[in-house]
């Protein structure tokens, strides 16, 4: 096996992985942590694509290769944020649960039901 | 014979569209403080004569304005490409980010001599970001431009949602950003295998060389689910309703108006620019169960809301639902998709219009009252009668009753499915209808009973009529003209084999 | 001459292997985490530096050399270190 | 070289091994060991995939910087475990997902596996286009992030700016403007300090360095400003300095000056060579070193920023 297959395998590998993680686990970091497994087998993807696209003397083509240097960065900037959040959401709650109904319970007293200086 | 992707007459105008929200948004983190609302506000006017400047050029030429940046046409370049839908989505976009940013000046302005405040830069730059990844949207012609686009209309509707910070709203938040981050991934993924199979990501590029086989179907089936996500169709619909109707009301009359109609129109570019050589049959199948499903769901739990803002949030769960009646309705080179094309078009802008009115006079009406409970409106359309009025006028186009956009849309879409006898169509824009007829009925009902109900405090009188102005925008657009029927025509593949 | 080269490269490189492999021996087999650390910065400091030693007369350039010396440098640097802090942290969860 | 197969395989294994414990670990704080060990290891298919750009971008950020920022997470959180929330979900959600993940996955395999052959690709085009408008960049890579496609680069500036203010969007009214809380804890332990005092300097240096080569080697922006970035949470974790305040203007400008800066050349590419986004052939590498060093300093503060997170009452004075 080469290693581009071998490498689309495991990326394919991450993704069923990741999903598996995402659709399951509910703890938000760990969702956090299972989005990343897809992003790095979808990564790996577009290596392979690159490295099979070796031409004209490069061993890579260099258009799928910049895509993952964008995607890897935009990825890094998505996990700030949901860290971000989940920290604020458990210093001012406690609690990390995305669950809907454990926050209807504490309904918004809020005067315009939204927004606040 | 593939014509050389170059530039045309008024190409600039497209980058200039996206770059000069873009510079904005710049400039109001390095100013800071009062800086941001004026550069927002000082740039609405000129975004707006943007579109309008391009809107002219593409009706003048007939034919898509397209830029190459830098001079390097695609397949290595990124190419940039306005068509009719391009042009009017712009326009759209443009009113009601200016109406947003007006509307919002009560709540986010930072007075002289005041210290810049943490809700009003958030708002102020993510309103500007929103508007710059939107008109990317717009008028991309790369696949993976078109993913940075996505990226940066997530990253601006995220910090929106949970501006107010109360932990129902971080909750909120998380939870959208989750399913918009799977929403990219799965996008990105279709991207790659694209990529892999064709070698380029341009999407008039890639149309004339799409084949029908195994691994553009996959790449199609990830790129729908992942814009389905963050479209919020049923049944992944649950981030929406708390997200929107927890941000404050400016916010949500955009991440509902115009936000998820983002993602909409990059699944309308997949399969109606990128994949017009698949059998569409099937996918539209599945792509109009779903809307009916959401159209029907989603009013129901629209009826069974306690709050004005979740009602009209779980409307939009239901009015995405029609949206995807277009890929049954208008997909393919039939005689009768020119008229679900229009159809569809048309229920995206009057969606757009009159949820964004609908929302607006909610947010009136709860700082007005001090809550947004429906049961406590009795006698509140006597107190606050322009206000009662935006939403009726609103109702009506949701309801699709005449004269109105709403109205136009489903008709439209009635008659699409009489043309192309796929009678089952017609059956959710019935019951969606009605149904939409109760839940306005139990706003409207109650407030216009007798009744004394004391105001907090009395809406401000410019705010109450820019929700007019949108709700009459919306009523307008069910007297559309021929004319504009065909300017949407413009650019769209197939087009030509089914005009009527 | 190169065939010379060559033999102490092979030779070195292949002991910094061993130590490599001893190192990991202990990591998976040495009973707690202090024994454990002490196995490991073993391979860390000697099977690495071995490592390059061996790599130096194949190096293109000065310079080259020059980086895989600073590489032996850096990681022996925050090894360490690193084995400082977990040792640290260990003792006070000890107590 | 017939080692090299068996060392991929067990590469491969060893990748989707840490992926499946990262799933699967019963533990929190496991579990972000295990990504951040699996981050690391990406590294090596990189190389294997003969692409050093991409090995240095995922070692430096997605390694290095992610796992500062998801140990961080990982550790405050521990501690809230116990009532984590979410019913563990039920047997038939787990087939479900299960079947889901494993079509998909398969779905995936069979595709990727059966890519068209011969490749399309663009390298040819590229390494033609490197003596035109590509202008003299000898790293094919740096030519398509900052010429070919630097609509995608300059706007992902962007994103990574809109990030840091989402993340800031979250601290409290009252903070606004104060700096986020410190990264280290308040009297860092000496082995931290000194790693902190040698390694920063030097680690700075090959920052710039990798920037520099990035042009005809591998290397760039994005991999050198994630260095230095790296290098000055070391320094904060070691209390060597503090996050600054967010409203400190020379922040505010750091933070915009490289997409800033690729916006002002952008729109000068009309006057100057006809088109937004060209470079005059003359002057296109200068050009695009001069973008590149502003969008190293964005890069070197954002990344630290996101990790430090929201301003912090605390600081605030």
């Amino acid at each position: 096996m080469t290693p581009p297959v071998l490498a689309g395998l495991a990326g394919a590998a991450l993704v069923g992985f990741g999903l598996y993680g995402l659709i399951l686990h509910p703890h938000p970091l760990r969702k956090l942590l299972a989005f990343n497994l897809i992003g790095s087998g979808v990564f790996l993807v577009f290596g392979i694509v690159a490295r099979r696209g070796a031409a004209a003397g490069l061993p890579f083509d260099p258009v799928p290769q910049a895509m993952v240097i964008t995607g890897i960065v935009v990825a890094f900037a998505a996990s700030a944020l949901a860290v971000a959040l989940i920290l604020r959401l458990a210093a001012v709650s406690g609690k990390v649960t995305l669950d809907p109904e454990a926050w209807a319970k504490t309904p918004s007293t809020r005067p315009d039901g939204g927004g606040g200086q | 014979m593939t014509p050389l992707i170059a530039t045309t007459a008024g190409g600039p105008l497209l980058v200039l569209a996206i770059l000069l929200p873009a510079a904005g948004v710049l400039l109001s983190l390095a100013l800071g403080g009062r800086a941001a609302e004026k550069v927002a506000l000082g740039l609405t006017p000129l975004g707006f004569a943007l579109a309008w400047l391009i809107a002219m050029q593409v009706a003048a030429a007939g034919a898509p304005l397209v830029y190459a940046i830098g001079g390097l046409p695609p397949p290595l370049g990124i190419a940039l490409r306005a068509d009719g839908i391009s042009a009017v989505m712009l326009l759209v976009t443009a009113i009601i980010v200016a109406a947003a940013g007006f509307y919002a000046r009560a709540k986010f302005a930072t007075p002289d001599g005041t210290a810049e405040s943490r809700s009003a830069l958030t708002f102020w730059i993510m309103l500007q970001a929103i508007w710059a990844a939107l008109n990317l949207i717009f008028v991309g012609g790369d696949l993976f431009n078109l993913y940075v686009a996505l990226e940066l209309l997530t990253f601006a509707a995220v910090p929106l949602v949970c501006i107010d910070g109360r932990p129902e709203t971080l909750a909120a938040a998380l939870r959208y950003l989750l399913f918009a981050l799977f929403g990219s991934i799965c996008y990105l993924l279709g991207v790659a295998l694209l990529y892999g199979a064709y070698g380029t990501l341009d999407i008039s590029l890639l149309s004339q060389r799409v084949q029908p086989e195994a691994i553009v179907w996959t790449a199609a089936a990830l790129m729908t689910a992942g814009l389905l996500a963050k479209t919020a169709l049923f049944p992944l619909h649950l981030w929406l309703p708390p997200a929107h109707a927890n941000a404050p009301a400016a916010a949500s009359a955009v991440l509902s108006g115009l936000v998820v109609k983002g993602s909409f129109f990059l699944a309308l570019r997949l399969w109606f620019y990128v994949l017009p050589a698949l059998p569409s049959a099937a996918p539209g199948a599945v792509l109009g169960a779903l809307g009916s499903a959401a159209a029907v769901v989603g009013s129901v739990l629209a009826l069974r809301q306690a709050r004005l803002k979740l009602l009209v949030a779980y409307s939009t769960v239901a009015q995405i639902g029609y949206l995807f009646l277009v890929f049954p309705l208008g997909l393919g080179a039939h005689a009768w998709s020119a008229l679900g094309w229009g159809g569809g078009l048309m229920q995206i802008l009057a969606h757009a219009f009159a949820k964004a009115a609908m929302f607006f006079s909610a947010g009136l009406l709860a700082e007005a009252l001090g809550h947004d409970q429906i049961a406590g409106l009795r006698g509140a359309a006597r107190a606050l009668p322009l206000t009662f009025l935006t939403l009726g006028l609103g109702g009506l186009s949701l309801m699709g009753l005449p004269p109105s956009g709403g109205f136009e849309a489903k008709w439209l879409m009635l008659r699409t499915s009489a043309a192309s006898g796929q009678w089952i169509w017609s059956l959710p824009i019935l019951a969606g209808g009605l149904l939409a007829a109760g839940y306005v009925y139990r706003i409207l009902a109650p407030a216009l009973a007798e009744g004394e109900i004391e105001l907090r405090a009395r809406p401000q009188r410019a705010r109450e009529l820019i929700a007019l102005a949108l709700a009459m925008t919306a009523l307008v657009l069910g007297f559309a003209p021929q004319g504009f029927f065909d300017f949407i025509e413009i650019g769209r593949p197939l087009a030509a084999m089914s005009a009527p | 001459m190169s065939a010379l080269f060559d033999l102490f490269s092979f030779a070195a490189i292949g002991a910094g292997v061993f130590f490599f492999f001893a190192g990991t021996v202990g990591l998976i087999r040495f009973p707690d985490s202090l024994t454990r650390l002490h196995a490991l910065s073993k391979a860390d400091n000697l099977g690495l530096g071995l490592i390059v030693l061996g790599l130096l007369p194949r190096a293109d350039s000065a310079l080259a050399a020059f980086k895989l010396v600073l590489i032996w440098a850096l990681v022996l640097a925050s090894g360490a270190s690193t084995a400082q802090l977990i040792g640290r942290a260990l003792r006070r969860g000890q107590k | 070289m017939s080692v090299l197969p068996i060392l991929d395989v067990g590469l491969a294994f060893l990748v989707v091994g840490l992926a499946a414990w990262t799933v699967a670990a019963r533990n929190l704080f496991a579990s972000v060991v295990g990504y951040v060990a699996y981050g690391l290891l990406l590294a090596l298919v990189w190389i294997r995939l003969y692409a050093p750009d991409v090995a240095l971008t995922e070692a430096a950020v997605g390694g290095g910087v992610t796992g500062v920022l998801l140990i961080t997470a990982g550790k405050r959180l521990g501690a809230l475990e116990k009532d984590e929330a979410g019913a563990t979900p039920a047997l038939a959600l787990k087939i479900v997902a299960g079947a889901l993940a494993l079509f998909v996955a398969g779905a995936l395999a069979w595709v990727v596996v059966t890519l068209p052959d011969p490749a399309p690709t663009l390298a040819p085009a590229a390494a033609a286009a490197a003596d035109g408008p590509g202008a003299g960049l000898g790293n094919p890579i740096t030519a398509v992030l900052i010429s070919y496609r630097s609509f995608d680069t300059m706007l992902e500036k962007v994103v990574l700016i809109l990030a840091v203010i989402g993340v800031w969007s979250v601290g409290a009214d009252s903070a606004w403007g104060a700096a986020p809380a410190p990264l280290g804890r308040p009297q860092p332990a000496g082995a931290m300090v000194l790693l902190a005092q040698i390694l920063a300097p030097i680690g700075a240096l090959i920052g710039v360095h990798i920037f520099w080569v990035g042009a005809d080697a591998p290397g760039g922006a994005f991999q050198g400003g994630a260095l230095l970035a790296a290098m000055w949470m070391a320094a904060m974790m070691a209390r060597l300095t503090e996050p600054p305040r967010i409203d400190a203007r020379w922040l505010r400008l750091a933070l915009v000056a490289g997409p800033a800066v690729f916006l002002v050349i952008g729109f000068a590419g009309l006057g100057l060579a006809g088109d937004f986004f060209a470079f005059p052939p003359a002057f296109a590498k200068p050009l695009i070193l001069f973008i590149e060093t502003f969008m190293v300093l964005s890069i070197a503060v954002a990344l630290p920023l996101l990790v430090a997170g929201p301003p912090n009452g605390r600081s605030a004075r």
